[in-house]
């Protein structure tokens, strides 16, 4: 993953974002990467932070009803980040025609407001008329992805991965754009148990070029059905980040400073366990 | 964010349930709903409205839980928690997006941090785009639904001249557009239906497609919804109603089994 | 389902076509049905064998290696019913515009071929350039469909429906597209078993307009892992075509004649039993 | 449909072997490959691919059920009796489609009731569209998948001058097109790479992407060839060579483990 590649990260809002592979990515210094994320918060606001991101390429970024994503806004605010923005759906089409191989794809979405007009210079996005009806649409043109990372509860050696109960997010859609995928999984199973249910795996060996074992990955995110996300967490970090000192002490306690993703956990109150994770703030 | 005069409604119910009951009321039968983050409003709305006149209704909780019936409401109106009782959990990409361009979903609710008296929404920027004031979350989901979805609903517990105003800083999603027939010759259906607010209810004036005067709740005055209105309000012909009251089932409902943790309280 | 409409029929080949509901068809004796198919074999030859057809809209009809279909094949080289040939992605495009209320959807499918040509008179497919790459693409229209009907496993009385282990096959697409949609299905079920386990679930019931039990429903083809198709049958078939008045004893006893849908398997040897079909021809 | 010579091979295997031998050997092992109907040759090759020299080799029976490896071959490569032993039963529209698009599957095998010199088949009619001599069962998937796919397989079991036509009647599959750069002029990807026959296997000449032959089967002769064949033959410069004979471990494995039901002779 060098310097100025654009990765695209998994998860919706709270929910799966593969955070112990985004903390790798701030604890290798990463610069310049431009990050693609359909519907994303806590993520890209780690990514922010560190300095890694010039482009945020995205729909939604926040922390739902617990605020906005504070790194995230500050530093498009001062210019030091752009935000590329898009609707969900125009994204997504976006990533289906660069997975499709098609020159576009075509949605009503974005109609009569000022999102297509963002892209009329870059020429990603255009408003066309159908020849035959007349009717307009936008033309959402490729959008190339270097890697994917996308966090599941399950994956084996070889690259099959699952969601339980089931794949429900957008994921799939940023592992058929990208030239690479990355898997964490909550688990590594053997391949016996995606032969035993067949019907239940959300991608193919052949779409993952490469799985880490991450469990409990996702925090503060959930992974439901395992685990919550951290509405403590959220809070505290909100509050961390209304003053430097405290956040610099913040991010070395609870985020960057630990030495492994267990301690991050374990920095948290949110080791692994059995359980879901329950408030968990430290 | 909001200059919102405080409202005490002289009813034994809290503004929050009487927003939520007035909402419900105006869903009918056919209604098939989903839902974004943070609709505390309109989730209570459609479980009531399901659970009073509208046994049919569908809900589908964060656009993925189909007739999903939970004990509670939790602290996200994504999360799994509300997912409890769904007959279906329905795929994003190849399910939830295709329902929604159809219009097999019919049904959806979103607000803005700014809102035109056409129902289109801001949620990107207050400022300048490229300079922003404030850089807001973006408007995820809110210019693709308001294009395809038929009966769109808008809700604010914050209503105020900063959040009502004449012109939005950036549309994010799109209610009546310009107005007038703007929507329909864009080749997209229906359109806003309703804007329950903190201080009334608004229909759209059925030429213009601006924001009008439905009802008052109990206590405000045209004028205190002109003064926290930052674009002219039209007014029906005759004498403006007051939002009707709950009733006792309504409420016992909704504080029971719709809603027993007060979730709804969070957007107050 | 009046005389002269567009009916979407599910399953794919041998597997999981609505075999019931389709010999209800014709016991009804409809005309002038348009018929939509993806890829389909014995569901379009009895309702050719009917007269019910005036049109077949599909990508391939055939009996796989057991031959062609008998029917269809000479009643378009007759001229009695007009077979508008797409490819199978071609066709799922349309479909697709339709449901997801598009001017078109484009794909790369059918560039160089004969196909679009076919179609350039009605203006169903055509061949466009994007503006921005001078790329080819083939534009295709929306299809609309009147009833689409598909066959499932387990149903409930308000419409949910799912597909045993998950849907595999097209059967997804004609149900979005269509106006009406009918499950012809295995068993009923309650809809605690769908509660149970949501994710399994295929089709939620306001996607489905109506609901009929149909047990070994798709036979002579197959709803595995329940049963699979019966080559004795597909056999006997083709054999009878061979004359007219074979082939009139054959639809008598075999397809048409008998009382009631039991009495067609029954009649085939085909009867609702625990294990798979196997052979089953009388 | 055939005018095809008998062939017997001078081998100890018969011709559905030389020709699985044949196609299997030429797989390497980054192949990711699928199947339609009636492609016992295709499936055979594959699973010999992989328990030969391409361990890696991803095959998705009836493009559903990635690395399935099922005991036997049944009497239909659409049914799920081909299913055993997959690690995922994929979706059509959602993942096979988007895969195929992609070329995340990058290998396809088909063939037609006729071939020309390109590899463009042809599966709907014989005689004039619109009033055809027969009426065939249509391209299916063709048309898709030779478009989209970069490796593209051709075989005939009934190799004769009906099938191999200088013009097609319809062209219902894309191959090399009109050879030369038309496919890529299109903007498709790769394109035939071989033809296994009964009587030979062809490769495609770089230039003109017309079919040439890369290998005679034993006891067929280059005369042989042609006067099966309805178009020129072109033939590569020096001695034609023999189509290598299958090993005993690949016959081996393909008559006990890949199948032992002997499937593969369906075709002949």
């Amino acid at each position: 993953m060098p310097d100025g590649a654009t990765i695209a990260l998994g998860g919706l809002s709270m929910n799966s974002a593969p955070m112990a592979f985004v903390r790798e990515l701030v604890r290798a210094d990463k610069r310049d990467l431009t990050v693609v994320a359909i519907v994303a918060g806590m993520c890209v606001d780690w990514l922010v932070a560190a300095g890694a991101v010039s482009r945020v390429v995205a729909g939604l970024v926040s922390f739902e009803g617990l605020g906005l994503a504070p790194h995230f806004r500050r530093a498009v605010e001062r210019g030091e980040t752009t935000m590329e923005e898009y609707s969900e759906h125009l994204l997504i089409c976006r990533l289906q025609a660069q997975a499709r191989r098609l020159p576009f794809m075509p949605t009503v979405a974005g109609l009569g407001t000022d999102v297509p007009a963002l892209h009329a210079g870059s020429g990603t996005l255009r408003i066309e008329t159908d020849t035959a009806t007349g009717r307009p649409y936008v033309a959402c043109t490729p959008l190339a992805v270097d890697v994917a990372v996308v966090h599941v509860h399950e994956a084996d050696a070889t690259g099959n991965a699952r969601v339980h109960p089931k794949l429900i997010w957008m994921d799939s859609e940023i592992v058929n754009a990208a030239d690479r995928s990355v898997v964490t999984a909550e688990r590594i199973v053997d391949n016996a148990s995606f032969t035993a249910e067949p019907h239940r795996s959300s991608y193919p060996r052949f779409m993952v070029d490469a799985v880490c074992a991450a469990p409990r990955g996702a925090y503060p995110t959930s992974c439901f059905p395992d685990y919550g996300h951290d509405d403590g967490f959220y809070a505290d970090y909100v509050a961390a980040c209304g003053s430097p000192a405290d956040f610099g002490a913040f991010w070395e306690r609870r985020i960057a400073g630990p030495e492994t993703w267990d301690d991050v956990l374990a920095a948290n109150g949110a080791a692994v366990t059995d359980g879901r994770v329950a408030g968990g703030s430290t | 964010m909001t200059g919102a005069p405080a409202v005490v409604p002289s009813y034994s119910c809290t503004i929050d349930e009487l927003m939520v009951v007035a909402f419900s009321r105006a869903l009918a039968n056919d209604t098939r709903a989903f839902n974004g983050a943070a609709s505390f409003v309109p989730v209570c709305a459609y479980r009531l409205a399901r659970r009073t006149h509208a046994p049919e209704l569908v809900w589908a909780a964060s656009s993925i839980a189909v007739d999903a019936d939970p004990a509670v409401v939790g602290s996200s109106t994504l999360s799994d928690e509300l997912w409890g009782g769904a007959s279906m959990l329905a795929n994003s990409p190849a399910d939830f997006w295709t329902y929604a361009q159809g219009a097999r979903y019919n049904t959806f609710a979103f607000r803005g941090a700014q809102m035109d008296a056409y129902g289109n929404v801001n949620n990107s920027v207050i400022g300048p785009y490229h300079s922003p004031k404030v850089r807001l979350p973006g408007g995820g989901g809110m210019a693709d639904l308001g294009c395809m979805i038929p009966r769109i609903y808008l809700w604010s517990t914050t209503h105020g001249p900063r959040t009502f105003v004449e012109r939005l800083d950036f549309r994010s999603g799109l209610g009546w557009g310009d107005g007038g027939d703007h929507r329909a010759s864009l080749g997209l259906p229906g359109g806003p239906r309703l804007c329950v607010t903190s201080l009334c209810v608004f229909d759209f004036e059925p030429e213009t497609k601006r924001m009008r005067l439905a009802s008052l709740h109990p206590g405000v005055s045209v004028e205190d919804v002109q003064s926290a209105t930052g674009f002219e309000v039209l007014l029906p012909a005759g004498e403006v109603p007051i939002t009707a009251q709950p009733s006792a089932e309504e409420l016992h409902i909704l504080r029971t089994e719709v809603d027993p943790s007060g979730a709804r309280r969070r957007e107050f």
